[in-house]
């Protein structure tokens, strides 16, 4: 039965499930445009197929000027967040069959919260601005052992969602908060101050929670959770926010 | 429209239900305080919230502050244990739950107010 | 624009962000290029390890670990290239867990290992742990480290700014032209040292694990100065991809344990390697899985994959050490690796060939020791040759470090003594040129479709197994795809963020690649590691133990001059003879 | 409230626990109001529920020192609590630095009197 599934990205075309799609992209070239419009593209599918590929195929052969970030084609990179049917996802990472059925509508639209550049593709920089703004580095700067520095393994434990980030920007630009307020670190950038936080080798734990500690910080997170909904790399951002928060709490009082 | 999930409108609803009552509040305070510029003035004040439109807002004060007041508990909670961010979900329904049974019990109490008057 | 750095990295993957810390050691301004956002670079994609004699797990050895890769190369590999490897990676993993990479530990706190392919203890004995890992993510943790370290130490990033051209003249490297995505201009980069790190060019094959932005760009510019690329006919191709797909399944997901079957649920790699079976090295694992679906012995409906079988081990593993391959297995193909048989088939992977280099880093411009002063380069796009006919798995992240590290400490070293070469009267001429006449190109036909065709014929032709007839006929498709390319019209007139004036160009770059690697392929008449010619079954030593330089003749387009380059037989300390490859 | 792009500038800005301290009385004040509020709704709308409004209901009520403080409790805590919130809606909401000053200015101008005319209220009964 999973067999199926297997092949029919390339089984000959007689047997290949196939599926009628409207795609609606969010357009914006600024040489051109005054502001966004949406065009729309009539293309067929396989259910199995991953929305970059929708994209790409939109893009070789129908819409040359159509602009979207891409790398890896398997949600390692982090290239191609969209707002894809009304949530942020990875184009890669995302099925055919998860947003849209036979003759359906899938939408596309760029991030939210920053600055559109053309088409779906925005400038990325105030998010990396605010991700090198909590010193994304470690830092310990006793004398290394000549072998590795040892650490058990719950405490690398303690970094496994964390370090698991490949600052896609999914969440920062579904956050509620960051939408109107871009001077919110965001979700991204507390996810990465927590994987040095919580490093047991780490020796700068202090300044971070004081940058965290900041109007700009974890403060400004209402728990919304979209961040934690829209992570294509499964972070359970929302908890690891409130343990910051925490450890904040207990560092201070 | 984002189309995000639970928490997304427990955010939303959390923030307009306090900032409702917040407006609320300078108004009750600033009516019930007028007692001070005589009776007067306060029945006046008080016969303006008579109108229907202020009377069903008494309602909707309810519903606001008694959301607002169990959400409040639910951020506390989940602020506070690992559990509260694990079944956030559920306890948002149980909120709205809660909200809806108060608003309905207190609409029916007011009921009488709501088509009388004093 | 024109701006002047000491040292200039072009690529910012693993290799380029490692030689970007070590220049910076060097006391020189540093800048770095690349064409992605540093973090997108594809070295994020590895999963598997990084390996190292440490002996965290087992006993092992730096000889045991140098013996393995030259075996692993087929001989081909050079071994003053193994030794420095096997020492320095040593140290090197240690200098990765002092950055704050965030490694898998093993119960007493040391960093964990595990087997891989290829990895054996006392010259061939049995598996070994061998294989530094951080879960199924060790590419990513080494990559987001080495960027970490990059912000940390404040080097300059250009983003999104594609090396078109590499300015050398008269046998010195005087800088880089780069367009800039966002503004649509090219800009000068003026330097004392460039060293060149820009990955892999895996995407000429229609089924790869590499990104869609590994199109060879600085091979091929290199290669279009008549400067010579190495070993262009090894290229790896690693036994699981997903069916279809080609995304990478780790090779840890063997050294954990998993099982490859055919369509009769029979271990088959009993029968192609008895000592090490799953565990053996890709070359021969790829082939294996080849014969196999050739042999009717495949699963699917086009009975072209066969299955991998971890339904054995226990649910923490899979979901643990090897969470990365399970949730690409499920989104991808629905199939659940802890109760489904997963069906993998071999995907593209990996280039041993390359820009040829020294120890130091130092690009060669030939066979016999002349080299291109102030060029250096390091990671998948170099060929040190360390990987000979095959690359094991884990070393080439430990190649992207060690080598890395060498190219960036030399650059600078280099950079400290000389003053500024001074630019070429027009730098920007040549690329100015390919801009111009792509975007005046009215012509009817469509980048996609020559890239399409490209990727299946190379796939067809110059795959796993290999043969002259294939070959000859794939030279000629690629002239002819080159031809048409000539007619490739770019519609859109956008100045800023014109992806498909980039696409395009990087269609010429994969042409070049695929045209030397073709050559390259159809000259050497035996088979040796990745290599394998079903019209000359035999790895032939007295003729072909040697390098290929491929060169392409600069006064007859399409041809392809080959060249050779003797390999180093010795270490410094060991030296390992030639015998027959079996595992 | 610049945002940190440097060392430096992130602890110029976090030298004060002043968010922290906010977030915790939040919670804590919105602890103590759910009795509070609950329970003056409940007693002034639901129980009583005919005659509540009046001049002399509320004036017999308020002469009691124990509902003096019950009631003054409620528009300190709250008016405190909903400041607090609302400025955090500000700070999102109004994104230029005048304009938010101007209009942070004002909100508090009306917090202040709101609970200067409250108490005085509260008192004079
Ligand atoms: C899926 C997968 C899994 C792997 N797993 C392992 C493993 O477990 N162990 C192991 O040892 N090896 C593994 N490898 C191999 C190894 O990861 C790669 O060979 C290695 O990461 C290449 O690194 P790099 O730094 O040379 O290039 P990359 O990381 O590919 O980076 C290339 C850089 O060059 C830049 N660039 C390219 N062209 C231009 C241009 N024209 N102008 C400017 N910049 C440019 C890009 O922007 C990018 O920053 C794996 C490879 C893949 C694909
Ligand atoms: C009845 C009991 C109450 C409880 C338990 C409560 C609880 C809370 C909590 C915990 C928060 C913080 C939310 C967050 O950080 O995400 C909050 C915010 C807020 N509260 Fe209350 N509160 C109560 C009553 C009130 C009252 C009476 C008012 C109005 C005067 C009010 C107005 C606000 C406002 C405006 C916010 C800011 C909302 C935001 O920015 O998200 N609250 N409340
Ligand atoms: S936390 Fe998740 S959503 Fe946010 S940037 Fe990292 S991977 Fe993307
Ligand atoms: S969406 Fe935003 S408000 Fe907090 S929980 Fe996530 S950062
Ligand atoms: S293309 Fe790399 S994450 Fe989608």
């Amino acid at each position: 039965m999973t067999q199926t599934h297997a092949n029919s990205a390339a089984a000959p075309a007689t047997t290949v499930e196939m599926v009628n799609l409207n795609v609606k992209i969010l357009r914006f070239n600024p040489e051109t445009d005054k502001k966004a419009h949406w065009d729309t593209y009539q293309v067929q599918a396989q259910p199995s197929d991953r929305v970059l590929d929708v994209l790409n195929n939109i893009k070789w052969y129908h819409e040359p000027s159509l602009i979207f970030r891409r790398s890896c084609g398997h949600g390692i990179c982090g290239s191609d967040a969209m707002l894809i049917s009304g949530r942020n996802r990875l184009a890669c990472k995302t099925l055919v069959r998860d947003v849209a059925k036979d003759g359906g509508t899938i939408t596309v639209e760029p991030i939210r919260g920053l600055k559109v550049e053309r088409d779906l593709l925005v400038d990325m920089e105030p998010f990396f601005d605010s991700y090198k703004a909590i010193m994304p580095y470690f830092i310990n700067e006793s004398p290394a052992p000549a072998g590795e520095r040892y650490q058990s393994e719950l405490d690398a434990e303690r970094m496994e969602h964390s370090s698991n980030c490949i600052l896609c920007a999914c969440c920062t630009t579904s956050c509620p908060i960051f939408w109107v307020n871009g001077a919110y670190l965001g979700p991204a950038a507390i996810v990465q101050a927590h994987r040095f936080i919580f490093d047991s080798r780490d020796e700068a734990t202090h300044q971070r929670l004081n940058i965290m500690n900041q109007n700009t910080g974890v403060w400004r997170c209402r728990t919304a959770y979209n961040c934690t909904e829209a992570c294509p790399r499964d972070i359970p951002i929302t908890t690891l926010i409130e343990e910051v928060k925490r450890a904040i709490m207990f560092q201070q009082s | 429209m984002y189309r995000g999930r639970e928490g997304q409108w427990a955010f939303l609803l959390h923030r307009l239900s306090g900032l409702a009552i917040l407006a609320y509040l300078l108004l009750h305070v600033f009516s019930i305080g007028s007692h001070i510029f005589g009776e007067r003035f306060y029945m006046a004040i008080h016969e303006t919230y008579d109108l229907p439109v202020f009377r069903v807002g008494l309602i909707f004060i309810v519903a606001g502050v008694v959301y607002h007041a169990f959400n409040g508990l639910r951020i506390i909670v989940m602020d506070f244990t690992g559990a509260g961010v694990a079944y956030q979900r559920q306890m948002f329904y149980v909120v709205l739950a809660i909200t809806v049974l108060a608003t309905a019990y207190s609409a029916y109490r007011l009921y009488p107010r709501l088509m009388g008057g004093y | 624009m024109h701006h002047r750095y000491d040292v200039l990295v072009v690529g910012a993957g693993g290799a380029g962000l490692m030689a970007a810390l070590y220049a910076a050691k060097g006391n020189v301004s540093v800048a770095c290029i690349s064409k992605l956002y540093p973090t997108r670079s594809h070295t994020g994609a590895a999963q598997g390890g990084i390996g190292a004699a440490l002996g965290n797990v087992a006993e092992d050895h730096w000889e045991w670990h140098m013996f393995d890769t030259v075996k692993g190369g087929d001989y081909l590999t050079d071994q003053d290239a193994a030794e420095v490897f096997a020492k320095d990676i040593i140290d090197a993993v240690y200098e990765l867990e002092h950055m704050g990479l965030p490694f898998s530990r093993t119960p007493e706190g040391k960093i964990a290992q595990r087997k891989f392919g290829g990895h054996t203890r006392d010259f061939g004995k049995a598996a070994v742990e061998r294989s530094c890992y951080a879960k199924d993510r060790t590419g990513h943790m080494i990559l987001q480290t080495l960027y970490q370290q990059n912000v940390k130490s404040g080097t300059t990033f250009y983003n999104e700014y594609h090396v078109t051209d590499l300015l050398i003249e008269n046998g010195r490297c005087r800088g880089v032209v780069a367009y800039d995505l966002a503004s649509g201009e090219l800009h000068t980069f003026h330097a004392k040292a460039v060293i060149l790190a820009a990955g892999g060019y895996g995407k000429v094959f229609k089924i790869t694990s590499n990104a869609l932005t590994l199109t060879g760009d600085l091979m091929s510019i290199y290669y279009r100065k008549g400067l010579p690329l190495e070993d262009m006919e090894f290229y790896q191709f690693h036994p699981t991809g997903l069916a279809k797909l080609g995304i990478l399944v780790t090779e840890g997901i063997r050294g954990e344990g998993g099982i490859l079957r055919n369509a009769n649920g029979e271990r088959f790699m009993e029968r192609y390697a008895p000592t090490i079976k799953d565990l053996a090295p890709r070359d021969i694992v790829s082939r294996s899985i080849v014969t196999e679906i050739r042999e009717g012995r495949g699963v699917g409906l086009d009975k072209d994959a066969v299955h991998i079988d971890l339904t054995h081990l226990p649910r923490e593993v899979i979901e643990g050490k090897l969470a990365e391959i399970t949730d690409l297995a499920r989104t991808y193909l629905g199939q659940d690796p802890v109760k489904d048989l997963v069906a993998i088939q071999p995907t593209a992977h990996y280039a041993m060939g390359g820009i040829p280099t020294d120890l130091n880093g130092l690009c060669l411009s030939d066979g016999l020791g002349g080299t291109v002063e102030g060029l250096y380069a390091a990671g998948e796009q170099a060929c040190v040759s360390l990987h000979g006919a095959n690359r094991l798995g884990t070393n080439s992240l430990g190649d992207l470090i060690v080598f890395g590290r060498r190219a960036g400490t030399y650059a600078a070293q280099y950079a400290r003594q000389v003053e500024f070469a001074d630019l070429p009267d027009n730098p920007l001429r040549e690329s100015e040129e390919m801009f111009d006449t792509l975007r005046a190109s009215k012509g009817s036909d469509n980048a996609a479709t020559i890239r399409k065709e490209l990727q299946e014929s190379m796939m067809n032709n110059v795959g796993i197994f290999r043969n002259g007839p294939d070959m000859e006929r794939q030279v000629g498709i690629i002239q002819e795809l080159k031809a048409r390319y000539r007619n490739v019209g770019v519609s859109d007139p956008s100045r800023r963020y014109n992806s498909e004036l980039i696409e395009a160009m990087e269609l010429s770059f994969m042409l070049d690649c695929a045209e030397a690697m073709t050559s390259s392929a159809l000259n050497r008449t035996e088979s040796r590691g990745a290599h394998d010619r079903e019209d000359y079954r035999e790895r032939d030593d007295s003729n072909w133990l040697k390098h290929t330089m491929a060169y392409k003749d600069l006064n007859n387009d399409g041809n392809v001059v080959i060249g050779y380059k003797d390999v180093a037989l010795k270490g410094f300390t060991r030296a390992f003879e030639p015998k027959p490859r079996v595992y | 409230m610049i945002r940190a792009r440097t060392f430096t500038d992130a602890r110029q800005q976090s030298h004060s626990n002043a968010e922290l301290n906010w977030w915790i009385f939040m919670r804590v004040s919105g602890l103590i109001l759910v009795f509070l509020v609950l329970g003056h709704i409940y007693m002034t709308f639901i129980q009583v529920s005919e005659s509540d409004a009046t001049f002399d209901a509320v004036v017999a009520k308020l002469s009691n020192p124990a509902w003096k403080f019950y009631d003054w409790m409620i528009l300190f805590l709250s008016l405190l609590h909903g400041a607090n919130g609302a400025r955090y809606s500000i700070e999102d909401y109004i994104r230029s630095r005048p304009n938010r000053a101007w209009v942070k200015t004002i909100f508090y101008t009306v917090i202040a009197v709101v609970f200067a005319f409250g108490t005085i209220g509260l008192i004079s009964i």
